[in-house]
């Protein structure tokens, strides 16, 4: 088996829970879950609405794919079949299967911050760059991901600060429901060690499965929160050499994930 | 009676916004902008501003914070992606409540635009239930939806004094074309009493009416700004200055962080000394300016 | 002095109210406001925004329009600047100067009806087109004319059975701002026989200006509500020469208005 | 794995539509609407449609009605403007309270599409407030905005089963492409579980991605009907059968009165008896529809 790096596993984590015909958004600067789709679009998504910045692209004749800086650069036009721009048409969030969110904070029930840390007398003593489209399409696309680049218990909180995003909020049975939000909420949250999921009875994130190498206890010293560890916990199922492949040649030849 | 031309210079568009005025920015996180009048903003050191920067914005909010033009800020985001993660100078006004910062993520700010635009008093949102947004922004209201009961929140309208934007082409009568992506361009444009467009070119009616389906607004006033965007980008044109931009979130950090060297020269050298936009070119330069051909 | 129309007096009439600058629209089937506005655009409104079907046209150049018989007729096309369709974005209604409203109905407080006659049990003993875009507009258009092609007591009645769209409601004062509406409201009502204003406190229509030849009795006799005539009674202008070659040579060749 | 295509043959599109759905027909008054498809569906004299004639709609609304294929309404308008002031078997109908009316003007049907379309319960708007309108219309609430207390009307979001809809061009894959005005087709699109678009030309997907701004949305079902909106326009190619839809207002109007052999002719003719869409183009002729050339 080849050799993988754990950005890599995550994309090629993520790209398998993608299914053909769903329409998932590749932001920019957000490396991992771009890998995830586009590889997803490659192996088993030929009828997937990609969309790319501010473009819906067909790959199925592509080659390679560039990596983008920024989300709005123009240059995926030229596999465009249509420009979209989500937010000025308030339409369609509720009609987007699959979205990512991270945030300078994310806590036990799946909330994400990337508002701000309170400090004294309601001031910030940290101020994070601000909501982008979280805070609504983690109320409305039928289910999301969280991703983290990093595992840290500074990341990993009991509560955020301020919630940008709401995962089950509190944990109340119910809540997303209550509140009418037609979205799924988060379905998983992945980081460089382990795959969350969520608790059905609780909402609280419980590990799901272990990347290889990676230990319990590594994960415990590594949370902010108290973390559910089943008995039998399975390991992360690594990348095959198909989905490297792919990975290397087609969606990230300038490898931005292999470090 | 003649047709009249709304093509003004750059100072006239300028005197148009005044201290303590409402203005939308056009375009998106870092394409799009009209630099040639923001800089120019923050050359004359306006004051009192409240700024909309749609919806998600870039440095070019952060530098009228950073020179002191803002009040109150709307934006989903300030930042520059891989340039830079958050504005510098944003960061360190929210932090120490220098600034008000209405806040919304971009649908939200959508739906503020789309109701003023549309002329009704708020328009409903489902995004925001649930989350520290109705507690940090007081103008989002709580409510029950009239018909079926279901718990919303009321996005208000707010009146726009000006919106300022940047595309890639008018005539002179203020027909407005883009070559790429317009974003949010057209909605802040009708949300707005009045309307400020920087184009790269000045083209004739009849190129205008060759295909009227790509005119996105009638602008109010035109002014001609080629690479009127620059650091940023404008689609089919020129790709955004990453060193440049790099260079200003640098100096801006260190500004922040007391050392203020960089930024003071930054500050001479692009803002306070030219006396035009040609001359800010002219301090960009010509080999860099034709180094950021888009593909 | 040319002979003229009195078709052709109402549009020469309504063109001089427009002012240069203006938004107005020209529908199609409505060829009396459809002359006004562009009578006005080649005489005195250059700087107009001109909505010709689904498109914004300037006509500076153009030496004669052709008639149209449906609105969404594609050759405005050739003189657009811009392609326009209402409806589908909510907006810019509120930012719309003109607007001109007909009915099967149109009562003393310039209340239209578009919708129906009410019969026996709830059903309609005659059932009109729909309101098409007039509830609306009539609520938010800086100001709005009533144009009827007939004058008769069936069409001018005290009430309107159904209103399709709210000119002064039963009369109340200051019932439009009441109910926050930002358009003023019915400046203007023009018939074959004379133009009807407003009264400011009592809102209902009283004879502005009677037509070359028409009698004050001629009015009260085709009118279905008791309307107000004032003692000092004017003569509607006629039109002027200028006018009236403009209107034949560059905006009505067929002569749609001269019969 | 392969990219699928979404082109069907025009049965099993009719297929998708089953008595008592809620359908939304595209295009506006006399331009653009699929009639391969609402032909057949009179043909077939399916029962219980609601139909929503987007926005202001013409005589295709009226044959359904004439059909026997309309339980509810929801139209601004029913009529063919000089050919037709008033839908004749509508005006009857709605006399005889045969179907019931969703009473609207063209932005209150928008706003019902736009919350439809928007996921959210209901839209606010201003226009109907002091008419008959909320009378008519019990879906239509009266109330108070959250904010600042005025008064405004409800307009509640509607769940939409199929949208139809008649462009110039798509791909296989379903990008549809205008020459002219789309009108309220892409608002329906995105309020409608799901779409079927009537296509005077298939095009390559290489011919799509020309020009990626001009595709208006993406339909899940493509149906290639040259002159599918015959008799009525088709921007670009042809005007409206002036003629045509005269014949059938008048046979429709007389059918009303009691004189039904002109409709019963009308109806064999045109409806009835062709076996597919260029089968009634047989019955048409070439010469009538190479007459109707737009300019």
């Amino acid at each position: 088996m080849t050799d993988y790096s754990v950005k890599e596993l995550m994309a090629c984590w993520l790209a398998r829970d993608l299914v053909d015909g769903e329409f998932a958004a590749v932001g920019a600067n957000f490396p991992i879950p771009r890998a995830a789709v586009l590889l997803a679009h490659f192996t088993h998504g030929p009828n997937m609405t990609v969309g790319m910045g501010a473009f819906k692209v067909c790959l199925d004749n592509v080659d390679q794919v560039m990596t983008l800086k920024y989300f709005t650069d123009f240059r995926p036009m030229r596999w465009a079949e249509s420009a979209s721009y989500f937010p000025l048409d308030l339409f369609g969030f509720h009609k987007m299967d699959v979205f990512y969110v991270s945030g300078i904070q994310i806590d036990a029930y799946g909330n994400t911050n990337l508002i701000g840390i309170a400090g004294e007398g309601g001031q910030y003593k940290f101020r994070g760059p601000g909501s982008i489209g979280t805070t609504t399409l983690a109320a409305v696309a039928r289910r999301y991901y969280i991703v983290a680049e990093h595992h840290t218990p500074r990341l990993f909180v009991e509560k955020c600060s301020k919630i940008s995003a709401l995962g089950f909020g509190d944990g109340t049975p119910g809540l997303r429901k209550k509140l009418c939000l037609p979205g799924g909420g988060p379905k998983y949250c992945i980081t460089p060690l382990c795959v969350f999921d969520f608790h059905p009875e609780t909402s609280r994130m419980r590990v799901h499965s272990l990347h290889p190498g990676v230990s319990p206890e590594q994960v415990v010293a590594d949370t902010g929160f108290e973390v559910e560890i089943p008995a039998k916990v399975m390991e992360t199922k690594p990348p095959t050499d198909v989905e490297l492949s792919v990975l290397r040649n087609r969606v990230d030849p300038e490898g931005a994930l292999r470090t | 009676m003649e047709r009249k031309s709304v093509i003004v210079d750059e100072a006239a568009a300028l005197d148009k916004i005044q201290d303590g005025m409402t203005i939308a920015l056009g375009g998106f996180i870092t394409a799009q902008h009209a630099m040639g009048i923001i800089r120019g903003l923050a050359g004359r050191r306006i004051k009192g501003l409240t700024v909309i920067g749609s919806l998600s914005a870039s440095l070019e909010v952060d530098l009228l914070v950073g020179c002191g033009c803002v009040r109150r800020l709307i934006s989903a985001y300030v930042g520059a992606e891989a340039a830079a993660p958050i504005g510098p100078f944003f960061k360190k006004a929210a932090e120490s409540g220098q600034i008000d910062i209405w806040e919304c993520d971009e649908i939200i700010i959508a739906a503020m635009l789309h109701a003023t635009a549309a002329g009704v008093p708020f328009f409903p949102v489902r995004g925001g239930l649930g989350t520290a947004l109705p507690e940090l922004n007081k103008d989002l209201k709580e409510f029950r939806d009239p018909i079926h009961n279901e718990p919303l929140l009321a996005v208000p309208a707010m009146p726009i004094h000006v919106a300022i934007t940047h595309a890639n082409c008018a005539d002179r009568y203020g027909n407005v074309q883009y070559t790429g992506n317009a974003f949010a361009d057209g909605l802040i444009h009708r949300a707005a009493d009045t309307t400020i467009t920087t184009v790269e070119r000045i083209v004739s009616p009849e190129e205008i009416r060759r295909d009227p389906f790509k005119t996105a607004y009638n602008a109010q006033t035109i002014v001609r700004m080629p690479y009127g965007s620059h650091p940023y980008s404008c689609h089919g044109l020129y790709v955004e200055d990453h060193d440049h931009l790099t260079q200003y979130a640098t100096a801006a950090y260190m500004s922040t962080k007391g050392d203020h060297s960089a930024w003071d020269e930054y500050l001479k050298r692009f803002i306070d000394t030219p006396e035009d936009h040609l001359a800010y070119l002219e301090q960009v330069g010509v080999r860099t300016l034709f180094s950021l051909n888009e593909f």
